[in-house]
């Protein structure tokens, strides 16, 4: 396979591939008629993820550095160049975007009734901006890309959302665009001093990552900037409540690739920028207790919040605040276990929430409430829907053989030796996910059949059937047999963790050759 | 030595026979033919191969346990976790009655079931558990065992709330799960423990590293085995996580008879068994195991005395015989806890299978008659004796299995359990105390079970004369497997006779190897001569004692039926209402948690404070100075040259500075 | 690179040739249009042919700039190098952006005053002195012929109340504001003996500045903080906007805006570079100042116009954070901003004369609710302005903002860029809500922008200028090379006088 | 030379005081007109510290003077014309209640 990828020069032209593909179908969606719209989007959505599929070859799972980089100067001026790369971190989240954009596109064919080229037109758009910040070694770039995907998510709230869609989408944009400005400034800085270090002016990522020592006394400012525009995206506890409004008033597409993928670059960029540009203050102990901490309150919190949601698209958002709570504690376990189980929870939690949300849309497209308590003992009716709905939930809970597992587990025993009394609080949290998602769950599909509207809920179609199965596939997988996923991850893992290490300032000679400093 | 090769078809089969019912309960037409020949036929075969494996472990030499490795399944830098099974005595001998019991549980659900709409769903469930209890008892390392063990926690959910329509029954299955999962938490910290302490999860490899890198009775030790046991209190149903078992019996009685009687409550027995040389080397910890184990056995032998739903009765009795055999393993009988684990799955089964068939001729009855009494409940029973003989005779074996009488298999394993607790006494004075709540708790067992057998069975019949006539005989396909419960829990005492009586141990001996590491550090010698005689002596009498106040104790007083009967009073509406212990859980843990969730962290912090105060707080502030902003912008030139001169002026003091 | 002697009047003529083409062109325009005044016609001719003017003086000034023309010796009244060049341009784009947008609604607003056109001429022409006055003496001449011109234009429409009202109150707070920028320049020719940028820089260089040369920048200070309306001198700005006709306020936002920053920013490189302990500071405070109020009163705003207002105040709070930097990247950065924020505005007003009528003061927020289903176009270019305002990614007004950013970090300083980031962030709870209405509100009536259009003329530029706004936004390295060479050449060249 | 320099603080002095009083004029007074005239008032305070100070530096700054006269007239025609247009409106020049635009 790597053979046949090789031959065909793969590796040169599938990032800038995977970036502009969507942009070119932007353009036959908003010509061709409103009907077909949808259809074009799945088309160039099908394709996008076949073409990316590729990617899992041509990655070098021998090597935890950046691979397939290239890099054409955009402005040479003030040394930044359109530099993009991948390693097995953004490997495995290119992929899961790739995955989750068709999914997203089928899940709403019924859902998004009016003004649909616009709509696949702005997820075409979302897609090149998702992909883009994940490949993206430029800082100048990423930083555009980590803010352009805001206008496609924007409208997509605003305009296809629920009633409270305005205030949702506004403080959506707001919250996120202040953090990143606060990057902004901060990106400009080390620019600015890695410049008079080196003398040598450039954005490239590799250059700022060896030079990061340059800032000094700068560096907890820089690095608090840069951990706010992550905390706020993540989300973490004091910065959350943006997501909540935002799931339960985008559409159901929107809250798929808000949950599954979106957050996630909070989480990334921590484990990108954050902390390898400062080890010393990102790993200090002041700062590491304040987000220990942090996380655990946002694992419990988020939990506890979650279990008193009336509404199940909140219930489900929350969910997601304390699952990243776990993926923040693994990122400062500081041991490969750890950050590896980081790693799995981000792509199971948006496989699982992913398919939580296209549950909820379908299930909301046949009785339109999103209050759990007007539903109740509809497995009687639905119970192809309720079956599938019990697997994710088991999988979001966290059930041993389904994917939610792996992650957690992996990051408790990674944490426990670097903090044994949080992990510990934080392992409460899987009592806290059972009992709210279970009671959820029960309230939804067992107990009473009372209310007449329910017994006339159709069961799902094979339209519906047919993009829940790639979900509940990677969900078993994942659970039973994550063993490939953890192989191509581990190298960057051990990457990272060199580079984090204290004592670890000086440049690591990394597994392979790094990259070349100076382009 | 090949059979043990195939140990993973002992749980493909039930895997397949989930997947076909589970095909088979979502296609609308109900194939009661198909399912019921699928559903036990998988257990059977699984049966057969557990015994192939069973055979071809005599044939290895005994202190290799032979390890099966499916394929890698977590691997994380030096953590390397496979999903593999171990095949040794222990897991050989719990193969064998898990698959056993389940066999005839499965045979006996087809009668049982017939008619209820979701019986190929049953199936799917009840083959489902299977496997899951299967992985628990095989895993070869912590996490696989943690598949099975939260596996038959979600089965267990499943199974209790399957007449979902009823909340009662979904609540019961959601509080089970909840409780399961508040265990789990425990075993959870426990792996966390081993592998920074001893930097691996698998079995064998505990037992071989834990003397060298742990320190004999230090915290550590402690602390790892105080976490396994507090999953083992959640699964096994001891103080204080048991008040989900009580509630199970929501659902179906064979369900109450596998999960809730023979194997998953047993899985903790199992895990502190299977790593004995932790507990070994916790002697405080097994002290703890030990008293809580008592503690349980009394506590829950009490509530049982005034219990009338004839599930309820069982459902603790149960607890009570979980707490012997914490009893025992507390007491570093280990042996004997497996010993006792085997036997009362026998008799617990039986049991309980009989008073399924009771309660299926109740329904039958009640069903014919359309009245709407409960057909649980002792006191509309009486009299049963003429019209269900079999049922009658088995019970009565059961019953006296259970009570401790000679030669039953109950007399064995639990008079092996009292003796050990006995001698573990000589070391610590406190098993002393466990040895004297053991022999009260007896007397209790015996007691209520003779209770239950004379309200059910003897006396006047308080059915109803209409109901009576359509009172018969189960049919033989859930006779059947009564019959052969009943041989196993008369018999049942052969497989570890002891030596007062010419037998040399022969379970003991053959879980050696795997006790063996434990027995490094607490070996207990069973008393011998006149010690022994007093101590056994001592077990039959109470045993006697308590079946004859039992009867003679029921047979007296007029039973009302249930709807006339008296409010309890006093003592006996304390016990009946099971010391109001979920009320006060509710009280104390549920209701304060969700009132801090709904008031206090939701609206109060997340809308309150970050929300309302910060967020929205900043914005309206910032609206607000923008007002005020607009409001200065008057119009008049005056102000706007005023505005403009102290601009100026302060300009000008600033450039002279 | 041809250099120009100053001494001889050829030389001179050369050096002048765009403002000379331009005020005699718009002479000749003023002829035409006393013959020819009657009709829409007449009107519509005068604006094409003050089209002309505009490009031809355009193309001599493109002459120069690619000639390299550099004065040979001290540059006498004007400068000659491309910083002038750069910012005049920018002032010829926002007049020809003006004419551009007048064409269509003076007609439509029943305006049919031909003289308009001549006047904006001879305002462009004031500001080409203004930006590239190297004399204090110029540079106030400039100002004065650029500010007489815009005060007529604000109270252009004599029937509307609100348009006298604005010219009169830009009148009396602009007189008396040049009054003091006058009493600064004669304290600093007191101080310096001369009135030749370079030479007073070279004056008070290498001694603390005296008493009187610092009154005198603290004057001309407060008389530029006016002309910009930077707060506390800003409060003339919103009525003045909001009062006189849509395309002027247009040209008042960019082209006067742009002239006044340029000569500010030569004025302190150099004249008192010597002096900048002094006048940082106050520029820091101007600029903060300006950030916040400017932002915050926005927020506000019901009215589009008025807050776009209150918007210009605020971005000339950015601009000064630039000119803060006191560097050749400062002034950079100032140069490229104002190109940046002259198209989006002008842009802006341009889009908004199409969304009312008689002044566009009545234009709300819920007016344009909806627009985005019934006029696609003007929403979307209304939707790119309001992006680039708020100096998001992919537009220009990111760019400028990037390249504040990077000046003013390189000289070390934190707070404020801290602060523009923030006020940003303010900004965005005005800039947003207008995409909002348009974009995600339904429209209340169905024919209810049936009003809503532009003339062709008026299209074509504002199509232009958001077209810009976005490419430049994309690939701007050529225009960031062209604004940091311009720069560069702001350097004192001369030598201190002989004598007292 | 020297006693021309006599009279250069007196005569800044006194175009300062001018200055100031023009101010003060434009602040207190509500009528447009005679906060126009204040403002020529300033502008001709100027012109005196000019001619002051061109004793010092030679003829440029007495040249400014004719440059700011010219200026200070243009601008009194269009001043006058606009406070006119105004008056049409508001029948009066009383600039407390012209305040149409604000907020």
């Amino acid at each position: 396979m790597t053979a046949f990828l090789d031959s065909i020069g793969y590796g040169q032209w599938i990032l800038h591939a995977l970036v502009v593909l969507p942009l070119l179908g932007v353009v036959p969606v908003l010509l061709g008629p409103e009907a077909s719209a949808k259809r074009t989007a799945l088309l160039v959505t099908s394709l996008e993820l076949i073409l990316s599929l590729g990617l899992w070859w041509a990655l070098d799972p021998g090597r935890g550095t950046l691979q397939l980089v290239s890099n054409t100067p955009w402005i040479p001026g003030w040394g930044i160049s359109y530099r993009v790369g991948i390693d097995g971190i953004s490997l495995v989240m290119v992929l899961l975007t790739t995955l989750l954009m068709p999914i997203s596109v089928l899940g709403s064919w019924r859902y998004i009734t009016r003004q649909e080229r616009g709509f696949y037109a702005l997820m075409l758009a979302l897609l090149t901006g998702l992909v883009g910040v994940f490949i993206a070694l430029d800082l100048f770039v990423f930083y555009i890309f980590f803010e352009i995907m805001l206008i496609p998510m924007y409208f997509i709230i605003g305009i296809w959302g629920g009633p409270n869609r305005l205030y949702a989408a506004i403080k959506f944009f707001i919250y996120t665009m202040a953090g990143s400005l606060l990057m902004l400034v901060a990106i400009v800085v080390l620019v600015w001093r890695v410049q008079a270090v080196t003398g040598y002016l450039s954005f490239s990522y590799d250059h700022l990552l060896t030079n990061a020592g340059a800032v000094g006394p700068l560096a907890p400012w820089l690095f608090a900037a840069f951990a706010v525009a992550f905390a706020i995206k993540v989300p973490i506890f004091p910065f959350h409540t943006w997501l909540p409004d935002a799931h339960v008033e985008a559409p159901t597409a929107g809250s798929v690739l808000l949950a599954a993928v979106m957050l996630k670059i909070g989480t990334y960029g921590f484990l990108r920028f954050a902390v390898p540009f400062f080890p010393q203050v990102a790993l200090s102990p002041t700062v590491s207790r304040i987000v220990v901490v942090l996380a655990v309150i946002g694992i419990v919190y988020g939990a506890l919040v979650a279990m008193v949601q009336p509404d199940i698209k909140k219930l489900v958002a929350y969910s997601s605040v304390s699952h990243l709570g776990f993926v923040m504690l693994g990122i400062w376990g500081g041991t490969v276990q750890s950050v590896q189980g980081s790693l799995m929870i981000m792509i199971s939690h948006g496989i699982s929430t992913g398919a939580l949300f296209l549950l909820i849309g379908m299930i909301y497209e046949r009785r339109h409430t999103r209050e759990i308590a007007d539903y109740g003992g509809i497995a009687r009716v639905v119970p192809v829907f309720s079956l599938i709905f019990t697997v994710v939930v088991l999988s979001s809970i966290g059930l041993p053989g389904l994917n939610g597992f792996v992650g957690e587990f992996l990051v408790l025993l990674g944490s426990f030796s670097a903090y044994p009394l949080a992990t510990v609080i934080a392992t409460t949290g899987v009592i806290f996910a059972a009992a709210y998602l279970l009671w959820a769950l029960q309230r939804m599909i067992y107990n009473r059949l009372d209310k007449p509207e329910n017994e006339r809920l159709s069961d799902l179609n094979g339209r519906e059937l047919a993009l829940m199965t790639p979900l509940l596939i990677g969900i078993v997988w994942l659970g039973l047999y994550p063993e490939p996923v953890l192989r191509r991850m581990e190298p960057a893992t051990r990457r990272y963790l060199q580079l984090t290490q204290p004592g670890a300032a000086a440049p690591v000679a990394a597994a392979g050759p790094t990259i070349e400093v100076r382009p | 030595m090949i059979a043990s090769r195939w140990v993973w078809l002992a749980v493909a089969l039930p895997l397949a026979g989930f997947l076909v019912n589970g095909a088979l309960a979502l296609r609308r037409a109900p194939a009661t033919r198909a399912v019921s020949i699928v559903g036990p036929g998988v257990l059977l075969a699984a049966f057969a191969v557990s015994i192939g494996v069973f055979a071809g472990l005599l044939g290895r030499p005994p202190h290799e346990p032979h390890i099966v490795t499916l394929w890698p399944w977590m691997t994380a830098g030096a953590l390397r976790i496979d999903l593999a099974f171990q095949v040794d005595q222990l897991s050989a001998v719990m193969l064998l009655v898990v698959t056993g019991v389940g066999s005839l549980i499965h045979l006996f659900s087809v009668g049982y079931m017939r008619e209820d709409p979701g019986y190929a769903r049953y199936f799917a469930y009840l083959n489902l558990f299977v496997v899951f209890m299967l992985v628990l008892v095989l895993g070869a390392n912590f996490p696989v065992l943690f598949i099975g063990w939260e596996g038959v926690g979600l089965c267990s959910y499943l199974l209790i709330g399957f007449w979902f329509t009823e909340e009662a029954n979904a609540n019961a299955g959601k509080k089970a799960f909840i409780m399961n999962r508040i265990g789990d938490f425990g075993v959870l910290v426990a792996m966390f423990f081993l592998w920074r302490e001893l930097g691996t999860l698998n079995f064998a490899e505990i037992a071989a590293r834990a003397p060298g890198a742990l320190e004999q009775g230090g915290t550590i030790v402690t602390l790892i085995t105080l976490f396994i046991f507090l999953g083992c209190t959640g699964k096994s149903a001891q103080i204080p996580l048991y008040t989900w078992l009580p509630d199970a019996m929501a659902g179906p009685t064979p369900v109450s008879a596998l999960i809730h009687a023979a194997t998953m409550v047993t899985a903790g027995v199992y895990l502190v068994v299977r790593t004995n040389v932790l507990f070994a080397m916790a002697p405080l910890s097994s002290a703890v195991v030990a008293g809580i184990g008592a503690l349980t056995a009394i506590f829950a032998a009490t509530i049982a005395l005034r219990q009338y739903d004839i599930k309820k009765v069982l459902a603790y009795s149960t607890v009570s015989q979980l707490g012997y055999m914490f009893l025992a393993v507390g007491s570093a009988a280990f042996a004997g806890g497996i010993f006792h684990l085997a036997t009362h799955a026998f008799f617990k089964a039986l049991l309980f299978l009989g008073a399924g068939s009771v309660i299926h001729a109740m329904h039958h009855a009640y069903h014919a008659t359309h009245s709407h009494e409960d057909a649980q409940d002792m006191r509309n029973m009486g009299g049963l004796r003429e019209h269900m003989p079999v049922t009658f005779w088995l019970m009565a074996i059961a019953t006296l299995a259970i009570a401790g009488i000679p030669p039953l298999s109950g007399f064995f394993s639990k008079d092996e359990i009292l003796a050990s607790a006995f001698a573990r006494g000589a070391e610590m004075p406190i098993y002393y105390v466990y040895y004297a709540l053991g022999v009260l708790a007896a007397l209790l067992t015996a007691f209520y079970m003779a209770r239950l057998m004379t309200m059910t069975f003897l006396g006047p019949n308080r059915t109803g004369d209409e109901e009576r006539r359509h009172l018969h005989e189960a049919p033989w396909i859930m006779t059947g497997p009564l019959l052969v419960l009943g041989i196993l829990s008369a018999i049942g005492g052969v497989i570890n006779l002891p030596a007062f009586v010419g037998g040399r141990h022969a379970l003991e001996s053959w879980l050696e190897p795997v006790t063996a590491a434990g027995a490094a550090f607490a070996r207990v010698e069973l008393p011998h001569g006149t010690t022994e005689l007093l101590l056994v002596g001592g077990a039959v009498l109470v045993g006697v004692v308590g079946l004859v106040l039992g009867y003679r104790a029921t047979l007296g007083r007029r039973v009302a039926t249930a709807r006339e009967a008296p409010e309890e009073a006093g003592l006996a509406r304390v016990l009946n209402r099971k010391y109001y212990v979920d009320e006060i859980y509710d009280a104390a843990v549920v209701r304060p948690v969700v009132w801090l969730s709904r008031v206090v962290l939701w609206k109060g912090v997340d809308q309150g404070l970050v929300d309302g105060a910060a967020v929205n707080g900043t914005a309206k502030l910032s609206r607000g100075l923008g007002w005020l902003g607009s409001r200065v912008q008057t119009g008049q030139v005056g102000l706007y040259v005023v505005l403009f001169l102290v601009g100026a002026l302060w300009i000008l003091r600033a450039v002279i500075r | 690179m041809n250099r120009i002697d100053l001494a001889s009047p050829v030389g001179v003529a050369i050096a002048l040739l765009p403002e000379i083409l331009l005020t005699g062109w718009a002479l000749i325009v003023l002829l035409v249009v006393s013959w020819r005044h009657r009709t829409a016609q007449d009107s519509r001719l005068a604006g094409w042919l003050s089209l002309v003017g505009l490009l031809f003086s355009g193309a001599a000034l493109a002459a120069l700039w690619v000639g390299g023309a550099s004065p040979d010796g001290l540059p006498q009244m004007v400068a000659l190098d491309p910083f002038r060049y750069g910012a005049a341009a920018i002032a010829l784009l926002a007049a020809a952006g003006t004419v551009l947008i007048s064409l269509g609604y003076l007609e439509r607003e029943g305006l049919i005053a031909p003289e308009y056109y001549p006047l904006v001429l001879l305002a462009t022409a004031g500001m080409m002195f203004l930006a590239g006055a190297e004399d204090l003496i110029v540079l106030f001449l400039g100002l004065e012929v650029m500010s007489v011109a815009v005060y007529v234009l604000a109270g252009f429409d004599r029937t509307d109340p609100f348009s006298s009202e604005a010219a009169l109150k830009y009148f009396l707070i602009g007189a008396f504001a040049s009054g003091f920028l006058l009493y600064g320049i004669a304290l600093v020719y007191g101080a310096a003996g001369t009135t030749n940028l370079s030479i007073i820089g070279a004056q008070l260089s290498g001694r603390p500045i005296p008493m009187m040369a610092a009154l005198g920048l603290g004057l001309l200070l407060i008389g530029m903080g006016f002309k910009i309306s930077a707060v506390p001198f800003h409060m003339w700005a919103p009525d003045v906007y909001d009062g006189s006709p849509t395309p002027v306020s247009g040209l008042m936002a960019t082209g006067v805006k742009a002239a006044a920053f340029a000569a500010l920013v030569r004025v302190l490189m150099e004249a008192f570079p010597s002096a900048v302990g002094l006048w940082q500071p106050v520029v820091a405070a101007l600029a903060i100042a300006s950030m916040t109020v400017g932002n915050l009163t926005a927020l506000a705003q019901r009215s589009l116009k008025r807050m776009l207002a209150y918007s210009s105040i605020a971005h000339a709070g950015y601009m000064l954070v630039a000119v803060w930097a006191g560097t050749h990247a400062g002034a950079g950065a100032v140069l490229l901003y104002l190109l940046a924020y002259g198209l989006t505005t002008l842009a802006a007003f341009g889009l908004l004369t199409a969304l009312g009528r008689g002044g566009e003061r009545d234009v709300t927020y819920d007016d344009i609710a909806g627009l985005a289903g019934a006029r696609p176009a003007i929403a979307l270019g209304l939707a790119v302005c309001m992006l680039s305002l708020l100096g998001f990614p992919g537009t220009l007004g990111f760019i400028g903002k990037w390249y504040i950013l990077s000046a003013v970090v390189a000289e070390g300083q934190m707070i404020l860029p801290v602060l523009l980031v923030l006020t940003s962030v303010l900004s965005a709870g005005y800039y947003l809500p207008v995409i909002m209405s348009m974009y995600m509100r339904p429209s209340p009536g169905a024919d209810r922008h049936a009003a809503v259009g532009l003339s062709p003329t008026a299209a074509g530029a504002i199509a232009a200028s958001v077209v810009a706004v976005v490419l430049l936004g994309l690939w701007p390295s050529g225009l960031l090379e062209v604004a940091g060479a311009s720069a560069r050449t702001l350097t004192q060249t001369a030598l201190p006088l002989a004598g007292p | 030379m020297t006693d021309g320099m006599a009279l250069l603080g007196p005569a800044l002095g006194l175009s300062a005081i001018l200055f100031s009083i023009g101010v003060a004029g434009v602040l207190l007074r509500r009528n447009v007109i005679v906060l126009f005239v204040c403002i020529e008032l300033m502008l001709n305070a100027v012109n005196l510290s000019f001619v002051a100070l061109a004793q010092l530096h030679g003829a440029s700054g007495q040249v400014m003077v004719f440059f700011v006269m010219t200026v200070a007239a243009a601008e009194a025609a269009v001043g006058l014309a606009i406070i006119l247009a105004i008056f049409r409106h508001h029948q009066s020049v009383d600039l407390q209640n012209i305040n149409l635009l604000r907020g």
